[in-house]
């Protein structure tokens, strides 16, 4: 790991090798894209004489600020599958024996990693954008030198299922979800908190095929139970079939607020059942939402994503989205480890990263914080409704609906999963 | 009579000779790369030849492959279902290596769950072959797939392979694999990129095998002797009876044949070997996914391979695997491919400049970046149309031909 | 006793194709099996070699290996075995592969389990090899061992049928129609090549060749309808009357007068 | 494995009772219908390209998925909101009209200058080379949709809203509520039932090629252009593939996706081979108990009395093995063809 | 003016050269009979005319008109007609269908249908089965029935008395007795007498090439002429 010059001294002669992993060919590039943003942004919020890296293809990319070390970024490119994912992580491991692992969108992918690469290494992996709660909650999992800024499905599900509990006036829930990890995963969290609020039923979820698109039965099946609400652990894959079946039935639809590509997907099943030009209002009464969002730019309001947000269009053409506020954060994190790592050794990052306050974040000042147990950052969620798209931000975010003012912020300590529930403890 | 054995020993030793170069071309690739990272060449060689990494990927779906081949070459029928046994191995070591095997303790030999799983599959198919070789042509091929499909139906949804059966299983770490001679330590090579074993200054002479190179060759030998064993059958009485059934069944009934049971001993054997690969696989990838072991188009790639090698010529498949993953190496981005070359070469100028509103760059994003299989699927239309014996089988033809040649007219069966 | 068949009976939908048949072979006899086409002299081999199930009726076979068994059901893979060969009226041949292996591969499968030697080299047994060349030298085709069969003449690839069927060292030898297209010249050799067979074989011949059956069988057989309607030697099957109206048509009786029956004549209302 | 199938009595007397009442017996066999409708058009095409030329044509999912984008494209650019049920059925035919020219012709032209060349190889080298044309064909329409700003993979709603909202609601039949879409469904496919019989018994095409699949050279000495029979049954094979897509477009369970290229693959292989190859007869037949089956599956996982995820897959190729284990020429095949 | 001329044609299979320069010409309403030994090349002079293996080099005209490079079946349409050896039957099509396929279009089926069975009333018993079901002799009268329902004016038939019962052959000589009477032939045949009995003119094939032809009077098989090439 520490090839020479890393190994003390001042961190501005020093050389971070970066292996960054995303999907950046095939349908999903927008995921790693995204999430490349995101990182690219933190880094160069970091330092006043570095802009960020703006092309988003496999390669090598040097950023050298002047009072900061050089970071080397090799990004490989996953297209989304996991298989590849191991194997290019490994090439950056073993070929370009890189410091730091950063990558993981898929969380298939990240899984792989961990299981794979993680434990035959003793360097930091960044995971991130993926979103599968059990990384960083599941023994199977987490572990001392994996790190996760980037929010949860289990944070959607629990920030979503207190507000559903609480603020709504339902009875019963039915809950969808894929028949994956991510699925399973999400609908457990649901559950968890669901099952605390009395007045709420919980019917046996029910689980899928991703890509499944068959749902009027199941839904039948629901309402003549008497379910009024349902929720749906689902990726953009699935979606959209089920929010489009959904909605043709008088029941409250509720989850989590997407990203761009999804949004533009669901936006279409919106369209597809409302028409073309639809009210927020429209969209309230179809019973379509609240949901809760992990972040998107319109959520938040502090200067560091004012900055942000400008700095991406600048760069990038479009607001920020979902998975980059995690990995600007990561990002962030990462220049603050070091910053304050009395040298660059993975042990040392290790230390820095743990437990960590990072402070500048599109969340606000101090807006993520690295659990001890987990390495998994907390942070804030927000709950809204879809809006139709301003003519403000038609230009940068192209699609249909986008979340509206946030009804509510559920602090992170509300959204993270508890101590006692966590899986693994390595505090 | 001796005379005649020198003559078929002469005429072996013939046989041998291309293997022979074969094997060294193999052996001394790794070098061969190695050194032209020293020299100017470096970015070129990274970028237009098959990285170690790719040349692994080319032993063990090559010798799937050659499985393949095997039984729909030299028979005739096509297993369309041949990734089942593949899948078969793969998981079969995964679980051993866990300890989830009923009856196989943990940290037992990779060497003899190879083999076990192996065994496994040999029996899988005799049973799937029990039923289906009722059946031929086209239908065979369907039924043949449609087993295949249940069972990997069956393995995405079974948690006991793992909490998340849907990805499959991957071998816990620790537990690292190694091939050699059993519970002989000095003789085994722990295979994995990461996990395998490496040597530095190997014997004093400064050279250094990396656990890459290791699991290259320690990948390679396993693939040579089964290799070495499926042209030992084809070149038997047993695989000529092989042969006869591809070129008329019923006549090779006829002659007295119990066509029956040849095809299932050519059956279970391509399985067997088809499961050999599986675990090869699993073992240097730790761990197996549905997706990359039991769906068929791991079925559709071995037939890609089979087809661009030369079907029908049992070493064509692996050139065939060496083709493909060439390509997927030259097209994707993975340690560096023609797109990340281009965007080197290229100056900033020529990358943005805009042709029809879409620059250099944006093109090398859409059609360059991960489209393997766009080109995968040109080049094969091209071979089908003109080279339809493939590498193999064209070069045989030059030098008077061999099976390859005969293989037109056999599947006439798939017509009706 | 070589082979008998008792009331065997074959049935295909509507039509009796083979109608109670009994029927016995003799050791060392050549046999001819005639009747109008249709008449079910292939769907009869058929049922002897096991291509075919009987509806009613028994097949027994005295095989020089395996004594006497009951071979009604059993598949042709058995029967070839047990030594009862074949050849084909429409060709039936191994298509891609050279003339050699198409005999030797023949050879091959009534050498004990030499077939399952898997771990062996054909190359190594040079006893098959020997054995196809004679083969293909008693069927003339010695010169072209090496093309494939494929490529062969019309001709060439009856001789061939008849070259795989004697290399699976029959007890009994079932040709049928074996001159069918054969030219006029060559069925002299061809003829000689069974005569010369039937010394150490015996042989049931299809045949719509009337000359050579008349000329080399011991014993002719008429079926007509399935039904086996006579049963002879040649001089009485030509005379009989009810053969006469049923098959032969005025064959062997008006022309006898005309030339005494020579070379030149040889293929008279055959194929 | 989780085929949580509990077998407890109660629960399997309570499974039989609830799968007799008229509601649930008329779902499942309105929806069966309406699927098989929808079979039978994706799979004729391959009924006549494989079951009667022998070509196993890999590029019929591709050429259906083709026709989905295109009809998909057609109706988004002249739909509106306001256009009326009635003008949007009428444009529906037209696009049905257009695409099936549009690939008639496509088909033609691949048929004509890459089988062609290879007919007097063995049938595996046409299954091959049309395998790689739907490698292209696939990854081709990824690229052009992706640019389009388009997601390949989930079905692309921006068409399927197209459809007229009578299609989309449900009518209630014998108490129980079906989509309206399925009627269309089954009038569309019975029209392509019709159709294709009337091509296969009233001209002596499907003659010609069916003689033509056995030994063109004789076809070809009697007279008939085979070659040109074969380049116009191929090109009909993938117009109706195209057919099949352009229903598929409005289907919301399925959808223009470049998914449809495999899928709709395997589901008309599957049809084909159950109804026996070459028997038209028997791919009606055969889409009728696919179609069944597929909805009978779908309301047991539908009540939960099934939860496990993979049973669409395992219905069509459990069916498919058992089928061929039973009877292994398929529904109508002709004996000697299957097995022996 | 002769039906057809065929002028120095060179035909190959792939390398092997198998016409090396065949000359013959076919006159209105006469049969001609191509005889020799197996393997000199009769069925691949037929298939020649036929463009099924077409002729590297020469001539072939019919009626006048050249028909090298045309397709098999313009030449069919021509009235050219094929009974080939091995009676290449549509296994899977029924007897009917068979025929069906034969008749042209436009013809009227039904009455050719009536008159093949005429012709051979045991194919009227088995109209609805699959011919591969067919006895072989029962396959070899479908191949001369299709032959001779296309409206052919040159009908080429190839070995037709193969594996028939004596009785059916007087049958097709019959037939092809008739059907000469508004048809020319080429007729390749095994069985000497029989050609020569059918047949006006004969041609004697050797290697390719064409030996001896000439009038069929009188002609026996041990003619001296006839001998040195035919005789082993
Ligand atoms: N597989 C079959 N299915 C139905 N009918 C058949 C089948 N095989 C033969 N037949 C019928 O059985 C009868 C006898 O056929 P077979 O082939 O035995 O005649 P054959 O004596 O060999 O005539 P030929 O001399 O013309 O070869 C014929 O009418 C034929 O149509
Ligand atoms: N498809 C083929 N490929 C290569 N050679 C062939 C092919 N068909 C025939 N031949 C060769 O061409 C020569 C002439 O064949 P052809 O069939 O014309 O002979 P023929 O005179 O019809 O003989 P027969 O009387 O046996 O039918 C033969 O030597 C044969 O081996
Ligand atoms: C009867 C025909 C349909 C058979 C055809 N040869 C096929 O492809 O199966
Ligand atoms: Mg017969
Ligand atoms: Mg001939």
């Amino acid at each position: 790991v520490t090839d020479e010059g890393n190994g003390t001294g001042d961190p501005d002669e020093q050389t971070i090798r970066i292996g960054a992993f995303q999907p950046t060919s095939g349908d999903l590039e927008y995921y790693g894209q995204s999430a490349l943003q995101g990182f690219y942004c933190g880094l160069a919020y970091k330092y006043d004489d570095v802009e960020p890296v703006d092309t988003l293809s496999a390669g090598e990319y040097t950023v050298d600020p002047a009072d900061g070390p050089t970071f080397e970024i090799i990004l490989e490119d996953t297209a989304f599958d996991p298989d590849t994912a191991r194997r290019v992580a490994e090439d950056l491991v073993v070929d370009e024996d890189v410091d730091i692992l950063f990558g993981g969108t898929s969380s298939d992918s990240a899984r792989r990693v961990i299981d794979t690469i993680v434990p035959e290494t003793d360097i930091p992996y960044l995971c991130g954008p993926a979103a599968d709660g059990d990384i960083t909650v599941s023994d199977e999992y987490c572990h001392e030198r994996v790190f996760r800024a980037s929010e949860h499905t289990s944070m959607d599900a629990r920030s979503g299922a207190r507000y559903v509990a609480e603020e709504m006036d339902i009875s019963t829930v039915q809950l969808f979800g894929s028949d994956n990890a991510f699925g399973r995963g999400g609908v457990e969290n649901y559950t968890a908190v669901l099952e605390q609020s009395d007045d709420v039923e919980i019917l046996e979820p029910r689980f899928t095929e991703v890509g499944y698109s068959e749902f009027e039965g199941m839904m039948d099946e629901a309402v003549d139970e008497g379910a009024d609400a349902v929720g749906g652990v689902y990726t953009f894959q699935t979606l959209p079939q089920f929010i489009g079946t959904a909605m043709a039935y008088d029941v409250q639809i509720f989850g989590g607020f997407a990203e761009l590509v999804t949004t533009q997907v669901l936006g279409g099943a919106v369209v597809e059942a409302l028409g073309e030009d639809f009210t927020a209002e429209d969209i309230e009464e179809s019973g379509l939402g609240p949901f809760t969002t992990r972040y998107h730019w319109n959520q938040y309001d502090n200067p560091i994503n004012d900055a942000y947000i400008d700095m991406n269009v600048e760069t990038y053409e479009q607001v920020p989205d979902l998975l980059s506020a995690g990995t600007f954060t990561i990002a962030s994190a990462l220049v603050q480890a070091l910053e304050e790592a009395e040298d660059a050794s993975s042990d040392a990052i290790i230390d820095a990263l743990t437990g960590m306050t990072v402070t500048d974040t599109p969340k606000g000042e101090n807006g993520y914080q690295f659990r001890e147990e987990n390495n998994q950052a907390t942070s804030d969620m927000t709950v809204a409704y879809p809006v139709p798209t301003s003519e403000e931000f038609e230009e940068t975010w192209d699609a249909p609906i986008m979340p509206g003012e946030p009804i509510e912020t559920v602090a992170a300590d509300e959204a993270m999963v508890p101590a006692d529930e966590l899986g693994c403890d390595r505090s | 009579m001796s005379s005649s054995d020198e003559h078929w020993i002469r005429s072996y030793g013939r046989d041998q000779f291309p293997h022979v170069l074969v094997v060294l071309g193999f052996a001394l690739y790794p070098i061969l790369l190695g050194v032209l990272n020293r020299t100017p060449l470096a970015s070129e060689a990274s970028a237009f030849l098959p990285g170690l990494t790719f040349m692994i990927i080319v032993l063990y779906m090559g010798l799937f492959a050659i499985s393949f081949d095997f039984i729909s070459g030299y028979t005739g029928y096509l297993s369309f279902g041949h990734a089942a046994f593949y899948g078969t191995g793969a998981y079969f070591v995964v679980l051993a290596a866990n300890g989830q095997v009923p009856g196989v303790p943990e940290g037992t030999p990779f060497m003899v769950t190879m083999v076990l799983g192996a065994t496994l599959a040999f029996v899988v198919a005799l049973a799937i072959g029990a039923v289906s070789f009722r059946l031929t042509g086209v239908y065979f091929a369907m039924l043949t797939l449609g087993f295949a499909q249940v069972m990997y139906e069956f393995i995405r949804h079974w948690g006991y392979v793992s909490s998340n059966p849907t990805e499959g299983a991957t071998i816990s770490s620790g537990a690292d694999l190694s091939i050699g001679v059993p519970f002989v330590d000095s003789l085994n090579f722990a295979v994995g990129r990461l996990s395998g074993d490496s040597f530095e200054n190997v014997l004093g002479l400064g050279i250094d095998v990396s656990a890459t190179m290791t699991s290259y060759y320690a990948l390679g030998i396993v693939v040579l002797l089964s290799y070495f064993v499926m042209q030992r059958i084809i070149h038997s009485p047993f695989g000529k009876v092989m042969i006869a059934i591809r070129e008329n069944e019923e006549r090779a009934r006829a002659v007295g044949y119990n066509v029956f049971w040849y095809k299932m001993g050519a059956f279970a054997t391509s399985a067997f070997f088809a499961a050999i690969a599986g675990a090869l696989f699993a073992a240097y990838a730790g761990g197996a996914s549905p997706d990359n072991s039991f769906y068929f188009l791991v079925t559709a790639d071995a037939l890609i391979m089979a087809i661009i090698g030369g079907i029908g010529t049992l070493a064509g498949p692996l050139f065939g695997a060496l083709f493909h993953e060439w390509f997927e190496d030259i097209l994707s981005t993975e340690s560096d491919g023609l797109s990340t070359y281009l965007e080197q070469l290229l100056p900033e100028s020529v990358l943005t400049a805009e042709v029809a509103g879409l620059t250099i760059n944006d093109f090398i994003g859409t059609f360059l970046d991960g489209r393997a299989p766009l080109y995968l699927g040109i080049i094969f239309v091209l071979f089908v149309l003109f080279v339809p014996n493939g590498l193999l089988g064209s070069i045989r033809d030059r030098l008077g031909g061999t099976v390859s040649k005969r293989f037109p007219a056999v599947l006439d069966r798939y017509r009706r | 006793m070589l082979l008998s068949t008792t009331n065997l009976t074959k049935q295909f939908g509507g039509i009796t194709a083979v109608d109670g048949v009994d029927f016995t072979l003799e050791d060392g006899q050549l046999c001819s099996v005639i009747g109008p086409n249709g008449a079910g002299k292939t769907t009869f081999f058929n049922l002897i070699t096991g291509e075919l199930e009987p509806t009613f009726g028994t097949i027994e076979f005295d095989s020089s290996d395996a004594g006497t068994v009951e071979i009604t059901d059993a598949d042709p893979a058995t029967t070839a075995r047990l030594g009862l060969h074949r050849s084909y009226q429409i060709t039936n041949i191994f298509p891609t592969v050279s003339v050699l292996e198409n005999v030797r591969i023949a050879v091959q499968a009534h050498r004990g389990n030499d077939s399952w030697r898997f771990w062996r080299n054909v190359n190594s047994f040079d006893e098959h090899f020997e054995e196809a060349h004679t083969i293909l030298e008693r069927i003339g085709l010695d010169n072209d061992a090496n093309i494939a069969a494929q490529n062969l003449s019309h001709g060439e690839k009856r001789s061939l049928e008849i070259g795989i069927a004697l290399a699976g060292d029959p007890d009994v030898l079932l040709l049928d129609e074996p001159t069918a297209g054969v030219s006029s010249e060559d069925i002299g050799r061809l003829t000689d090549l069974i005569d010369d067979v039937a010394d150490d074989h015996a042989i049931m011949l299809i045949e719509h060749n009337m000359d050579i059956v008349m000329d080399i069988s011991d014993r002719v057989v008429v079926l007509d309808n399935g039904e086996l309607i006579a049963d002879g030697v040649p001089s009485e099957i030509r005379e009989s009357d009810r053969v006469q109206q049923a098959y032969l048509g005025g064959y062997g009786q008006d022309d006898e007068s005309d030339e005494p029956a020579d070379d030149s004549e040889t293929g008279v209302a055959a194929g | 494995m989780t085929i949580e199938l509990t077998t407890e009595v109660p629960l399997v007397i309570d499974t039989l009772e609830r799968l007799f009442q008229p509601s649930t017996i008329a779902r499942i066999i309105v929806e069966g219908l309406g699927k098989a409708a929808v079979y039978f058009v994706l799979a004729v095409g391959l009924t006549l390209v494989f079951g009667l030329m022998g070509v196993l044509n890999f590029t019929h999912g591709a050429m259906a998925m083709l026709g989905a984008y295109i009809g998909g494209l057609v109706m988004v650019l002249s739909v509106s909101d306001g256009t009326g049920a009635l003008v949007r059925i009428a444009l529906f035919m037209v696009v049905l009209a257009v695409v099936f020219a549009l690939l008639t012709g496509f088909g033609s032209a691949f048929e004509y200058s890459l089988i062609r060349p290879i007919y007097d190889r063995t049938p595996m080298y046409q299954i091959l080379l049309t395998f790689g044309v739907a490698l292209i064909l696939e990854e081709v329409t990824r690229i052009v949709v992706l640019s389009q700003g388009i997601q390949p993979e989930p079905p692309w709603s921006g068409a399927m809203a197209t459809a007229p909202a009578a299609f989309t609601e449900r009518y209630d039949i014998l108490g129980a509520p079906i989509r309206g879409l399925y009627a269309f469904e089954i009038v569309l496919g019975i029209v392509a039932v019709v159709g294709v019989w009337l091509f296969l018994n009233r001209t002596l095409y499907g003659l010609y090629i069916r003689a033509g699949s056995e030994d063109p050279e004789m076809v070809e000495a009697l007279g008939i252009d085979v070659r040109q029979a074969f380049t116009i049954v191929f090109g009909l094979g993938t117009g109706l593939a195209g057919i099949g897509g352009v229903l598929l477009m409005w289907d919301p369970l399925w959808g223009p996706s470049a998914l449809l290229a495999i899928d709709v693959l395997l589901y008309a292989f599957v049809v084909v081979i159950i109804g026996g190859l070459g028997s038209f007869k028997g791919t009606v037949a055969a889409a009728i108990l696919v179609g069944i089956a597929d909805s009978f599956t779908t309301w047991l996982f539908a009540t939960g009395i099934v939860t496990f995820t993979g049973l669409p897959e395992l219905t069509i190729f459990g069916l498919l093995v058992i089928m061929l284990i039973i009877r292994p020429q398929g529904l109508y095949g002709v004996e000697e063809v299957g097995g022996h | 003016m002769s039906v057809l001329e065929l002028e120095d044609v060179h035909t190959y299979y792939g390398e092997s050269h198998v016409l090396q320069g065949v000359s013959l010409d076919v006159e209105e309403q006469e049969i001609v009979a191509l005889i020799g030994r197996n393997g000199v090349g009769k069925t691949t002079t037929l298939r020649s005319i036929l463009q099924l293996t077409p002729p590297r080099e020469g001539t072939i005209r019919y009626r006048g008109e050249e028909i090298v490079g045309k397709d098999t079946h313009e030449v069919s349409n021509d009235g050219i007609g094929w009974v080939p050896e091995e009676r290449r039957m549509f296994g899977y099509l029924t007897v009917e269908e068979n025929i069906r396929v034969a008749v042209k279009p436009d013809d009227d089926f039904e009455a050719q249908r009536e008159y093949v069975y005429s012709l051979f009333p045991a194919l009227d018993e088995f109209s609805e089965k699959e011919a591969r079901n067919l006895s072989g002799g029962q396959q070899q009268m479908l191949a001369i029935a299709r032959g001779m329902v296309g409206q052919n004016e040159l009908l080429l038939v190839d070995e037709p008395s193969e594996g028939l019962a004596p009785m059916i052959v007087d049958q097709v000589v019959d037939a092809l007795e008739t059907a000469s009477e508004d048809t020319t032939m080429i007729l390749v045949e095994q069985n000497f007498p029989l050609a020569m009995e059918l047949a006006d003119r004969f041609y004697l094939i050797d290697h390719g090439t064409v030996v001896e032809s000439g009038s069929t009077e009188g002609v026996t098989a041990d003619d001296e002429r006839i001998r040195r090439y035919l005789s082993a």
